[in-house]
C-alpha cells in the first residue's frame, strides 16, 4: 500500500510547481491557473488525510475549497478583464502602480 | 509493486508532468489544457482515495466550469502575442520554488503519519455522507459559501460590465 | 499601444461576412464591426456578380436584350421581361392588344408569387425552419412547372417580346393554374401554422431590422420593404400599367417596418397575386397577342420560308434589330422587390444606346447598414433574407 | 427544571414584528403596522401568561436556543429561563407593554413616523425580554445594552429638535458610565471565578459557585454592578439623564422610563441577590444611596412645573425606595414595589400624556388646571394612581411602600426609615400638588388650547382604566401579615427564601399609622397651597430652598462646572497644544524618519506583484526551514 | 475474476457499439426523416454495386467512408495539436456517458447475476453531468484551434450555452432525485417499476382508481421536470432550435467550420451520440428506463389482477427491447424537433435558459419538496 | 413647350430660370436643369409643398460621346408620392469638369446610386460622404460605361488584399509575393 507520505510529498511537489508558475509567469491568467494548481495540491492533501484518518471533514473542506476557488476564479478573471481593458496587457510585471 | 502502488505512481508521474506543462508551456491555451489534464488526474486520484463524490465535483466544478471560464476569458481577450521572454527572474523564481519543495518534502516526509488508510465503509465518500456532514456540522459554512458565491457573481458582473 | 480613449477599440471585432457565406446567398460581402455579437457598423461590398449588363445591352439588338433581362432577378424573370418590353413599347409608342396585356399581367403575378415564395422560404430555412422552407420551395416548384409549361423554360424564360408574346397560353393553362393555386393555398396554410405564429420565429423576426417610414423613403426603398413600414406605394396602384386598373386587389402594408412585417407583406402579396391571376384568367379576352405593326413584329414562319419579302423582313429584324425611334424614356413596373424601372435611350438604331435598370434590391442594400446597425450578427440572416437580394439584379 | 421551546417565542415575536415593520412597515401602512406591533406584544403577553400559569411552583423553565460562545470550557448559551422572578417581570413587561402599545395607537396616530416608533418599541420589548429572560449575565448584559439603545432611540425619537437629540445623547452617555462599572463587574466576576477554575456566567451556576469568591471580591463586584444599576435605574449620582429623557414621546416615558427599563437595575440586583447578600458593605451603600435618592429627588419634584418632570423625579424617588429595599436585603419588597410602581406610574404617565395630548403638547402645569370636567376618565384614573403613589390605604402603593418602610424600620435602620418617611410625605405633597394644578381650579390654558380640549379616544383611555385598576388591586397581593398575608412573598420564596418577619404586629401597625399620618399631612398641605379654592398655584412663595429645588439643586450645573468644563478645558489644551505639537510632531517626525528610511528601502517596493510573492515565499521558506531544523 | 472482467468488457463494447451504431443509423434516419417531412426523397445515392435499396446499410457505410477519404484540413495558423484533440474531446464524453445508463434489469446466468449496466456508480447521475460538462472542451478547443473568427464566435456561444443549460438541466433533475431518493440510475429505473397507487399518500387515496394503475414513471411524477430536462438536453446537444454554436446561416458551421474528413465525422458522430445519450437519459429518468409496464421479474402482474409468468430470458429480452425502443423513439422526437422549428437567437437562448428554465426548475424543486413533505 | 402639361407648367413656374428646357416625350415630364445650384433646385423640388417630389427613384447617367455637348447627362427620376406624379430631371455635365452636386444630403438613397454613377461613368459628386467604387474593384482602371471604353480592354489582375484581422499564412503570403512579382514584370 501507499503511505500517506507519498501523497503529501506529491502534493508538496505540485504545490511548489504552482509556486513557480505564480512567480515566473508573465501572464496573469497563467498566474491564476497556477494558483488553482496550488489549491488542488492542498485539496489532494485534505483528501488523503481524510482517507487515512477516516474522517469526512477533509472532504467537506475540499468541497468548500472548490466553492471558494470558483468564486476566486470568477472574481479574478473579472479583474483580469478589467485590467486588460485599461492596460491592454496581461503582464503582471507591467502593472506597477503600487511602485513608490 | 502492487496494483494500487502502480496506479499511484503512474498518476503521480503524469500529474507532475501535467503540472510542469501548466507552468512552462508558453501558449496560454496549452497551459489551460495541461491544467485540465492535471485536474482530471487529481480527480482520478480522488477516486483511489475513496472520494467518488469529490471526484465528480472536481470534474464538474473545476474541469467543467472553472476551466471553461478560463478558456472563455482567454478567448475573450485573445492576447495575440506570446509571453515576453522571462529573463533572469525566471531562473530565480524557479530556484526559489525548488527550494520550497526542498523544504516541504522532507518536512512532510519526516512527520509521524499513519501509513495505512482507515478501513473505509461502504458509505465513505458517498454523496449521502458528504451531504449529512455538510448539512449538519457544516451548515453555517455552507451558507456562508453560498453567500460568497453570490457575492462573487455580483462582483464579477460589476467588474466585467462596461460602464456606459 | 495604449488606448487613451474610454472607448475600448480592441474589443471591436472586425468580421468579414461573405462573399461566400451561407447568409449572403448571392455573392455580397459585409465588413462588419462587432462588439461581442452586436453589429456596430456594416459596410456592404458588392459587385462580385457584376456582368456588365448595361454595356452588354449596348452591344445587342433590342430583342437580344430580353434574355439578358431574364438574368436580372432570376426569381421573377417574367416581370423583368414585361418591364423591358413595356419600356421599349413606350418609346415606340405602341400598345399591345388586350389579350397580350392580360397574359402579361398573369405571368407577372406568377413571377411575383415565385419571387415571394423564394424569399420567404429561404428566409425561413436560413432561420433553421428548413421544413417550412422546403414547403415553400415545393409551392414554388409548382409555379415553376406552370411557367415551364407556358414558356418552355424554368427560370430564364424569355417569354415576352417587344410588341407581344412568344406565343399564346397553352390550352389547359387555366385548369393547371387553378389546381396549383389550391395546392399552394394549402401549403401556405401549413407554413402559416408552422411559422407565422411560431414563438421562436416571431422572436427572431419581429422588431429586427426595423426601419422607419421616413428613413425608408429617404433611402428610396420600394416594394415590400417600403410597404412594411406603412407606405402603400405600389406601382400597380400608383401608376397603373397593363390592365392592373381593372383588377381588384389590395396592397398589403405593415406598420412596424420590421422583418416580420416584411414577411407578412410578402405572404399576403402571394395571396393577392393569386387573386389577380384568377381574375385575369376570368376576364381574359380572345384575340391576338401581337401588335399589328410589321416594323417590330417578325413575320409568320410560312411567309419567311415561303416568300422573299417575308425572308427579307425576317432577316432585317433579326440582323439589324427593330428600329426604335430616337428618344429616351423611363418606364417602371412593380417587380418582386420593388420598383423595377427601365431607362431606355435610343439613337434610332437597332441597338439600345443606353439601357439602365433601376434595380430595387441594389437600392435596398444601400439601406441595409441602416437596418442592421445595433442588432446582432444572427439578425443579419433574416434581415438580409427579407431584402431578397438577388445578385443578378443587384450587381447586374 | 423544565425545558420548553415555547420560551424563545416570547421575545422573538416582538423582534419579528419589529423586523417586519422595519422592512415592510411603510408598505403596509401606519395603522396596520401599529396593530401588528401591538398584536405581537399581545401574543407575547399571552405566551408569558401561559408560561406563568404553567410554571411549577418552585420550578424553572428553560429554553436553550443554541450555544452562543464556546471557548474551551467556557460556554455561553443563548438560552432563556423563566422562574418566579422572571415570570413577574415578564408579566410586567408584556402586560404594561401591551397596554402602552395600545395607548400609543391613539397617541401616535398623527405622527408621520408612527411605523418607526413601533419598530423601536417592539425592539425595546424584545431587548427587555432578553434582559429579564436571559439565564446568564452576558445575555442580561445584551438586553441591558439593547434597552439602553432603544431608550436612546426613543428619547431622540423626534430628532428634528436638537434638544431631544441631546437628551438622548445624555441618557446614553450617562448610562455608559454606569455600564462601564457593570461590565467591569462582569469581567472581574468571570476572571475571579476563572481563577478558581470555574468558567461560567449562568445565574444558576453562579449561585452555586459564589462561595468560592473572597468577600473582598464580592464587595468589589457588587459595587461595580451597583454602579451599573445606578446608571440604568437613575440613582444618585447618575440620575440626571432620566428627567431629560422625558423629551421622548409620553408612552415611551411610561413604558421605558417608569415601568420597565429603569427597574432593570433593581431586577439585576434581585437576580444576583445571592451575590449582593454576601456583600453587606455594598448593601449598606445601596440602602444609603437609595434613601438619599428617594429624598433628594422628592425634594426636587416638589417644585417642578413641568408635568412630566414631576413624574420623572417621582420615578427617581420611587426607584430610590426600591434600592432602599434592596439595601435592606428585602429583594422581594423591592420587586413588589417595582410591580406596583409599574402600574401606577405607567398610569400617571399615560394620564399626563393624555393631558398633554388634549392640550396639544403643552407640558407646563401652570398653564393647565380645571381639566377635571373636560377629561373625566383621565381625571379619575389619575386620581386613583395619585392615591396609589401617595400611599393611600389599600392602594397598591400603600402596601409596597409600607412594606419597604417597615423592612427598613425593622432592620433597625431608623435614620433611613426617617428619610423614607419624610419622602413619603413629600411624595404625597407633590403628587397632589400636581393633581390640583392640573385638574382643579380654573383653566389657565390659552384660548386656542381651550378650544381643543377633549377627552382622549378609547384606545387611550381604556389602558388608563386598566392600569388604574391595577394601581389598586395589584397591591393586595402583598398585603402585610396583619391583613390577609402576602401571596407575593410566597410566590418569590423559591428565589429569595423565606421572608423573615421581625418585630411585632403592633409595631408594624404603629409604623404604618405614622406613615399614613405623614402622607395625610402632605396631602393636606398640598390642598392648602394648591387645591383650595382661590389658591394661586402659579404664585407660590419662593425662597432660597424653593429656588434650589426648582433648579434641581443645580446638579446639572454642578456637573457641568465640575466635570464637563474641566474636561472641555483639558480637551482644549490637548487640542491646541498637545495635538499639533506633541502628537503631530511625533507623527510628522515618524513620517519624516520613515521617509528618510524609505528612500533607502523603497528599492524593494518594485510594485511588481511577483516580487512580493517571491518575498512571501522566501519568508515562508525561512519559517519552514526553521521548523524543519527544530524537528531534526 | 477473469470472467467478471470479460463480462464488463463485453458490456462496455456492446454499449459503445450500440451507441455508435445508433448514432450512425440516426444520420440516415435524419436524412430520410427530414425527407419524409419535407416531401422529398432523401438520401438515395449510396449504392452497393448499383443496389440502392438497402439505403440504411449503404448510407451507414458510405457516409463514414466518404468522410474518411476526404482531405483532413488543418488551418495553417491553427493549433495542430489541439485541432486534432478537439473532436476526440467532443466524442469521448458523449460515448462514456452511456456507461451509467442501465439498459436492462439483472440477467441471471446460472449462479452469476449480471447487472445490465456498464458501471453501477452510486453517483450515477452526477457522473453524467460531469461528463456532460467536459463536452464543452471539444467545442471550445476546436473553435480556438481553428483560428477562425466564425468558429471562435461559435465556440464562445457554445461554451456559454452549454454551461448555462447544464445548470438548468442539473436543477431539473433534482426533482427526480428527490422523488426516487437515489443518484444511481439503475435504482431510479427499478423504482419506476412500482405503480402510482403504491406511492399515493393516504389523503389522496380517492384518486387511486383514476390514476393508480399508472406506472410510477418520472413523467407522471415530475412532468415539469421532464419538459425542462428535455429542453435543456436538446440545448446540450446543440441542435435546432439551439444550434447557435453551429448556426450555419450566420456562423457558417460555427466551431467546426474548419473541420473536414474524419475529424468532422467525429464531431458529427459526437452530436448523434449526444442525441442517443440524451434519449437514454430521458428514458431512464422519466419513462421507466427498461421497464415494461407491469412486467416484474417473473412476469406480468396486472393491476387489475391478472398474472402472466414468463421465462427469465424472455423478460430480460423484453426489457432490453423496451429500452431500445424508447431510446429510438426519443431520438426520433429530437429529429422531428430539429426539422420543425426555427433557430433561436443567442440572447434569446440565454434568456430562455436563465430566465425561464432555471426559475422553473427551482420552483419545481421547491414544489417537489413540499409535496414530499406533505405526502409523508 | 407651349403646350406643356399643367404639371410641367407648374414645375417651370416654380423653378424658373433653373430650367434650361422642358419637354414631354411619351407623356413623361422631363426637364433639363442647370448644373449650378443643383442641390438647391432639388431641395426645392423635394420640399416645396406644391411640388413635393419627395421620392428619389433613380439616378443614372448617359454618355453622349461625340454626339452632343455637354458630353454626359445625369438623369434623375423623381416621384411625388402625394401627387402620384413622376418627373425626370436631366443635368448636362461636361467632360472637362465631370462634377455634380451630390444629393446624398437630401436623400440617403442617393449614396449608392451616385457611387454607381461614379464607378461606371467617372462623374464625381461633390460632398458625397463616401465616393468609392461600388460594383467594380478599387484597382479597376477607367469607367466602363463611357462610350470610349473599349469593350475588350484587359483590367489588371490584383493580388488578394490583406485586410487587418484576417489570417494569411506564410505559404499563401509567399504565393502572393510571387504573383505580385510576375504582375509587376508584366506591367
Amino acid at each position: 500500500m501507499i503511505a500517506l507520505h507519498n501523497y503529501l510529498i506529491l502534493s508538496a511537489v505540485i504545490f511548489s510547481i504552482g509556486v513557480i508558475g505564480v512567480l515566473i509567469r508573465r501572464n496573469l491568467i497563467v498566474v491564476l491557473m497556477s494558483i488553482e494548481l496550488m489549491l488542488n495540491a492542498v485539496n489532494l492533501t485534505f483528501i488523503a488525510f481524510s482517507r487515512y484518518l477516516g474522517s469526512t471533514d477533509g472532504q467537506v473542506i475540499v468541497f468548500f475549497v472548490m466553492a471558494v476557488a470558483a468564486a476566486e476564479a470568477v472574481i479574478g478573471l473579472a479583474i483580469i478583464i478589467s485590467v486588460y481593458r485599461h492596460r491592454q496587457s496581461l503582464d503582471p510585471q507591467e502593472m506597477q502602480l503600487l511602485k513608490w | 509493486m502492487d496494483t494500487a502502488s502502480f496506479i499511484f505512481y503512474l498518476l503521480a508521474t503524469l500529474l507532475v508532468i501535467a503540472s510542469l506543462l501548466v507552468v512552462f508551456l508558453r501558449n496560454v491555451v496549452h497551459c489551460a489544457m495541461a491544467l485540465v489534464t492535471a485536474l482530471l488526474l487529481i480527480a482520478v486520484m480522488f477516486v483511489t482515495l475513496h472520494a467518488p463524490m469529490l471526484c465528480v465535483l472536481q470534474v464538474m466544478v473545476y474541469a467543467g466550469a472553472i476551466m471553461v471560464l478560463f478558456l472563455f476569458v482567454i478567448m475573450f481577450l485573445n492576447p495575440g502575442a506570446l509571453e515576453q521572454q522571462r529573463g533572469l527572474w525566471w531562473g530565480f523564481g524557479t530556484l526559489l520554488a525548488m527550494m520550497l519543495a526542498g523544504v516541504l518534502v522532507p518536512l512532510v516526509a519526516t512527520s509521524d503519519l499513519p501509513a495505512d488508510p482507515v478501513a473505509a465503509t461502504e458509505l465513505f465518500g458517498s454523496p449521502e455522507m458528504l451531504a449529512k456532514s455538510l448539512f449538519s456540522d457544516y451548515v453555517l459554512p455552507f451558507e456562508i459559501a453560498s453567500v460568497l458565491l453570490l457575492v462573487a457573481i455580483i462582483g464579477a458582473v460589476v467588474l466585467a460590465k462596461r460602464e456606459n | 499601444m495604449k488606448a487613451e480613449s474610454p472607448e475600448l477599440p480592441h474589443e471591436i471585432m472586425e468580421l468579414q461576412m461573405g462573399p461566400s457565406h451561407p447568409a449572403t446567398h448571392g455573392t455580397i460581402k459585409f465588413n462588419l464591426k462587432l462588439e461581442g455579437e452586436k453589429v456596430l457598423d456594416c459596410d456592404v461590398e458588392m459587385g462580385f456578380l457584376h456582368r456588365g449588363f448595361d454595356k452588354s445591352c449596348e452591344q445587342a439588338t433590342w430583342t437580344q436584350v430580353i434574355p439578358y433581362t431574364d438574368r436580372l432577378n432570376y426569381a421573377s424573370s417574367l416581370i423583368n421581361n414585361v418591364g423591358y418590353a413595356l419600356a421599349v413599347e413606350k418609346l415606340i409608342g405602341a400598345e399591345t392588344p388586350p389579350r397580350c396585356q392580360y397574359i402579361r399581367v398573369i405571368v407577372s403575378e406568377l413571377a411575383r408569387i415565385f419571387d415571394h415564395l423564394t424569399c420567404c422560404g429561404m428566409a425561413a430555412s436560413e432561420l433553421g425552419a428548413i421544413t417550412v422552407g422546403f414547403y415553400m420551395i415545393e409551392a414554388r416548384e409548382m409555379i415553376t412547372r406552370i411557367i415551364e409549361n407556358l414558356t418552355g423554360a424554368r427560370l430564364t424564360v424569355t417569354y415576352v417580346r417587344i410588341g407581344g408574346l412568344k406565343h399564346d397560353l397553352p390550352e389547359d393553362f387555366a385548369a393547371r393554374v387553378a389546381a396549383t393555386f389550391t395546392t399552394i393555398r394549402r401549403l401556405l396554410g401549413d407554413c402559416d401554422s408552422l411559422l407565422s405564429r411560431n414563438r421562436i420565429f416571431l422572436d427572431r423576426m419581429s422588431n429586427v431590422g426595423v426601419i422607419s417610414k421616413e428613413s425608408a423613403l429617404d433611402h428610396s426603398l420600394t416594394g415590400p420593404i417600403l410597404r412594411a413600414t406603412g407606405v402603400d406605394y405600389d406601382i400597380r396602384k400608383a401608376f397603373p400599367y397593363l390592365v392592373y386598373d381593372k383588377m381588384d386587389f389590395e396592397v398589403p402594408v405593415g406598420s412596424h417596418g420590421d422583418n416580420y412585417d416584411r414577411f407578412l407583406c410578402r405572404l399576403r402579396e402571394i395571396h393577392e397575386s393569386m387573386r389577380i391571376v384568377e381574375q385575369a384568367l376570368k376576364q381574359l379576352p380572345v384575340g391576338p397577342v401581337w401588335i399589328d405593326d410589321p416594323r417590330f413584329v417578325l413575320p409568320e414562319k410560312e411567309k419567311v420560308y415561303g416568300s422573299i419579302e417575308g425572308l427579307m423582313h425576317h432577316f432585317k429584324i433579326i440582323m439589324e434589330g427593330i428600329q426604335v425611334p430616337a428618344g429616351e424614356t423611363y418606364s417602371a413596373v412593380e417587380g418582386g422587390n420593388g420598383e423595377l424601372g427601365f431607362y431606355v435611350v435610343s439613337d434610332g438604331g437597332g441597338k439600345p444606346y443606353r439601357l439602365r435598370v433601376r434595380p430595387p434590391c441594389f437600392i435596398a442594400m444601400g439601406a441595409f447598414a441602416e437596418m442592421i446597425k445595433g442588432y446582432m450578427v444572427a439578425d443579419i440572416v433574416p434581415t438580409f433574407g427579407m431584402i431578397n437580394m438577388i445578385g443578378g439584379e443587384c450587381d447586374r | 427544571m423544565m425545558s420548553s421551546d415555547l420560551l424563545r417565542w416570547i421575545p422573538l415575536i416582538p423582534l419579528l414584528a419589529s423586523a417586519i415593520n422595519l422592512f415592510f412597515g411603510r408598505a403596509i401602512g401606519k395603522r396596520p403596522a401599529g396593530a401588528l406591533a401591538s398584536a405581537a406584544v399581545g401574543a407575547s403577553f399571552a405566551l408569558a401568561f401561559y408560561v406563568f400559569w404553567q410554571l411549577p411552583a418552585s420550578g424553572v423553565m428553560r429554553d436553550l436556543v443554541y450555544t452562543w460562545i464556546q471557548s474551551g470550557s467556557f460556554q455561553i448559551n443563548l438560552s432563556f429561563q423563566v422562574d418566579a422572578l422572571t415570570a413577574v417581570m415578564l408579566l410586567i413587561v408584556t402586560g404594561i407593554g401591551l397596554l402602552i402599545h395600545i395607548y400609543s395607537l391613539g397617541y401616535m396616530a398623527h405622527d408621520a413616523d408612527m411605523v418607526r416608533f413601533f419598530v423601536y418599541l417592539n425592539l425595546f420589548i424584545f431587548f427587555m425580554l432578553v434582559l429579564v429572560m436571559g439565564d446568564n449575565l452576558l445575555l442580561l448584559f445584551v438586553g441591558w445594552e439593547g434597552v439602553g439603545l432603544c431608550s436612546y432611540l426613543l428619547i431622540g425619537f423626534w430628532y428634528h429638535d436638537p434638544n431631544n437629540a441631546i437628551a438622548g445623547n445624555k441618557a446614553f452617555i450617562v448610562n455608559r458610565i454606569g455600564d462601564l462599572g457593570f461590565i467591569l463587574g462582569i469581567f472581574i466576576l468571570v476572571a475571579e471565578l476563572a481563577r478558581q477554575g470555574v468558567w461560567t456566567l449562568d445565574f444558576a451556576e453562579l449561585a452555586k459557585q459564589v462561595k468560592l469568591l473572597s468577600p473582598a471580591t464580592i464587595t468589589l463586584v457588587t459595587f461595580l454592578l451597583f454602579i451599573g444599576a445606578t446608571g440604568k435605574s437613575a440613582q444618585l449620582p447618575l440620575f440626571v439623564w432620566l428627567p431629560d429623557a422625558m423629551a421622548g414621546p409620553t408612552p415611551v416615558s411610561a413604558l421605558i422610563h417608569a415601568a420597565t427599563m429603569v427597574t432593570a437595575g433593581v431586577y439585576m440586583t434581585a437576580r444576583l441577590h445571592f451575590l449582593f447578600a454576601l456583600a453587606p458593605a455594598t448593601l449598606a451603600l445601596i440602602a444609603v444611596v437609595g434613601a438619599a435618592t428617594a429624598f433628594f429627588a422628592a425634594t426636587i419634584a416638589l417644585t417642578q412645573n413641568d408635568i412630566k418632570k414631576v413624574l420623572a423625579y417621582s420615578t427617581v424617588s420611587q426607584l430610590g425606595y426600591m434600592f432602599l429595599a434592596v439595601g435592606m436585603g428585602a429583594f422581594g419588597a423591592a420587586i413588589f414595589h417595582v410591580f406596583t410602581h409599574a402600574f401606577f406610574k405607567a398610569c400617571l404617565f399615560l394620564g399626563s400624556g393624555s393631558v398633554i395630548h388634549a392640550l396639544g403638547g403643552e407640558q407646563d402645569m401652570r398653564k393647565m388646571g380645571g381639566l377635571k370636567s373636560h377629561m373625566p376618565r383621565t381625571y379619575w384614573t389619575y386620581v386613583v394612581a395619585t392615591l396609589a403613589i401617595a400611599g393611600a390605604p389599600f392602594t397598591a402603593g400603600f402596601f409596597s411602600k409600607d412594606l419597604i418602610l417597615w423592612q427598613t424600620f425593622s432592620h433597625g435602620a431608623i435614620a433611613l426609615w426617617g428619610v423614607g418617611l419624610v419622602t413619603a410625605g413629600m411624595t404625597a405633597f407633590y403628587m397632589f400638588r400636581q393633581l390640583f394644578m392640573v385638574f382643579h381650579g380654573e383653566c389657565r390654558a390659552d384660548e386656542h388650547a381651550k378650544a381643543h380640549l377633549h377627552e382622549s379616544p378609547a384606545v387611550m383611555t381604556w389602558p388608563l382604566m386598566i392600569l388604574a385598576a391595577g394601581s389598586i388591586f395589584t397591591g393586595w397581593l402583598g398585603a402585610p401579615e396583619y391583613l390577609w398575608g402576602s401571596r407575593w412573598d410566597h410566590w418569590l420564596e423559591p428565589i429569595f427564601g423565606k421572608v423573615a418577619h421581625h418585630g411585632a404586629v403592633s409595631t408594624e401597625l404603629l409604623v404604618t399609622g405614622l406613615t399614613l399620618a405623614v402622607v395625610a399631612a402632605g396631602i393636606y398641605l398640598a390642598y392648602l397651597m394648591y387645591g383650595k379654592p382661590g389658591a394661586q398655584p402659579a404664585s407660590v412663595p419662593s425662597g432660597l430652598l424653593h429656588k434650589i429645588s426648582l433648579n434641581k439643586y443645580y446638579v446639572d450645573e454642578i456637573y457641568d462646572f465640575a466635570l464637563v468644563r474641566p474636561f472641555t478645558l483639558v480637551a482644549k489644551f490637548f487640542a491646541s497644544i498637545v495635538d499639533p505639537w506633541v502628537i503631530d510632531g511625533a507623527v510628522n517626525g515618524v513620517a519624516a524618519t520613515t521617509r528618510g528610511l524609505s528612500t533607502i528601502w523603497r528599492g524593494l517596493q518594485s510594485g511588481n506583484v511577483q516580487h512580493y510573492a517571491a518575498m512571501f515565499v522566501t519568508g515562508a521558506l525561512a519559517l519552514l526551514a526553521y521548523y524543519l531544523g527544530q524537528l531534526s | 475474476m477473469i470472467v467478471d472482467l470479460a463480462i464488463i468488457t463485453l458490456k462496455a463494447v456492446l454499449v459503445v457499439a450500440m451507441v455508435l451504431n445508433l448514432a450512425g443509423v440516426l444520420g440516415w434516419i435524419e436524412r430520410k426523416g427530414s425527407a419524409l417531412i419535407q416531401d422529398r426523397i432523401g438520401a438515395n445515392r449510396a449504392s452497393i454495386f448499383g443496389f440502392a435499396g438497402l439505403g440504411l446499410v449503404n448510407t451507414l457505410i458510405a457516409d463514414p467512408l466518404k468522410f474518411l477519404t476526404k482531405e483532413d484540413f488543418i488551418p495553417p495558423k491553427g493549433d495542430r495539436f489541439l485541432h486534432t484533440l478537439a473532436p476526440c474531446m467532443a466524442l469521448f464524453p458523449a460515448l462514456v456517458t452511456f456507461a451509467v445508463i442501465p439498459f436492462g434489469d439483472v440477467l441471471n446466468f446460472g449462479e452469476r447475476v449480471i447487472n445490465l449496466q456498464v458501471a453501477s456508480l452510486n453517483i450515477g447521475i452526477l457522473y453524467v453531468f460531469a461528463m456532460g460538462s467536459l463536452g464543452v472542451y471539444g467545442i471550445v478547443i476546436g473553435a480556438w484551434a481553428s483560428n477562425n473568427k466564425f468558429s471562435m464566435l461559435g465556440g464562445v456561444r457554445g461554451s456559454a450555452q452549454m454551461i448555462s443549460y447544464e445548470v438548468a438541466m442539473g436543477l431539473s433533475v433534482i426533482g427526480i432525485l428527490m422523488v426516487y431518493g437515489t443518484l444511481e440510475l439503475q435504482d431510479i429505473a427499478r423504482d419506476q417499476g412500482t405503480l402510482i397507487r403504491d406511492l399515493m399518500p393516504s389523503w389522496l387515496s380517492f384518486l387511486t382508481p383514476i390514476v393508480g394503475w399508472l406506472p410510477a414513471w418520472g413523467i407522471f411524477l415530475q412532468p415539469v421536470a421532464f419538459i425542462l430536462f428535455f429542453t435543456a438536453a436538446v440545448a446540450e446537444t446543440k441542435r435546432i432550435p439551439f444550434d447557435l454554436p453551429e448556426g450555419e446561416s450566420e456562423l457558417v458551421a460555427g466551431y467546426h467550420v474548419e473541420y473536414s474528413g474524419g475529424k468532422f465525422l467525429m464531431f458529427f458522430a459526437g452530436e448523434f451520440a449526444e442525441i442517443v445519450t440524451a434519449a437514454g437519459l430521458v428514458t431512464t429518468l422519466f419513462f421507466g428506463g427498461w421497464q415494461v409496464p407491469y412486467l416484474m421479474r417473473d412476469g406480468f402482474h396486472f393491476p387489475w389482477g391478472g398474472t402472466l409468468l414468463l421465462p427469465h430470458l424472455l423478460i430480460v429480452l423484453m426489457q432490453v427491447t423496451a429500452f431500445t425502443v424508447k431510446v429510438v423513439f426519443f431520438c426520433w422526437v429530437q429529429i422531428l424537433l430539429r426539422w420543425s422549428v426555427p433557430r433561436f437567437r443567442y440572447d434569446q437562448v440565454m434568456r430562455l435558459g436563465w430566465k425561464m428554465l432555471l426559475p422553473l426548475a427551482l420552483l419545481n424543486v421547491a414544489v417537489t419538496a413540499i409535496w414530499i413533505i406533505a405526502a409523508q | 413647350m407651349a403646350d406643356a402639361s399643367p404639371q410641367l407648367q407648374h414645375v417651370q413656374d416654380k423653378l424658373g430660370a433653373k430650367i434650361l428646357s422642358a419637354s414631354e416625350p411619351q407623356g413623361d415630364d422631363v426637364i433639363m436643369l442647370d448644373r449650378a445650384g443643383l442641390r438647391d433646385s432639388f431641395r426645392q423640388l423635394k420640399e416645396d409643398p406644391d411640388l413635393s417630389f419627395n421620392f428619389l427613384s433613380d439616378i443614372t447617367a448617359v454618355d453622349y460621346w461625340q454626339r452632343q455637348e455637354p458630353r454626359f447627362e445625369v438623369v434623375y427620376q423623381l416621384v411625388s408620392l402625394t401627387n402620384r406624379r413622376r418627373l425626370r430631371v436631366r443635368v448636362g455635365v461636361p467632360e472637362s469638369d465631370p462634377v455634380v452636386d451630390s444629393l446624398t444630403p437630401l436623400w440617403s438613397g442617393a449614396n449608392f446610386l451616385e457611387r454607381e454613377v461614379w464607378d461606371l461613368y467617372g462623374i464625381r459628386f461633390s460632398d458625397h460622404p463616401d465616393l468609392r467604387r461600388i460594383l467594380l474593384y478599387d484597382e479597376f482602371t477607367g469607367h466602363p460605361l463611357r462610350k470610349d471604353y473599349p469593350v475588350n480592354l484587359c483590367q489588371p489582375r490584383v493580388p488578394e488584399r490583406h485586410v487587418d484581422g484576417t489570417f494569411v499564412d506564410e505559404r499563401s503570403k509567399n504565393k502572393l509575393q510571387r504573383l505580385q512579382k510576375t504582375l509587376a514584370k508584366k506591367h
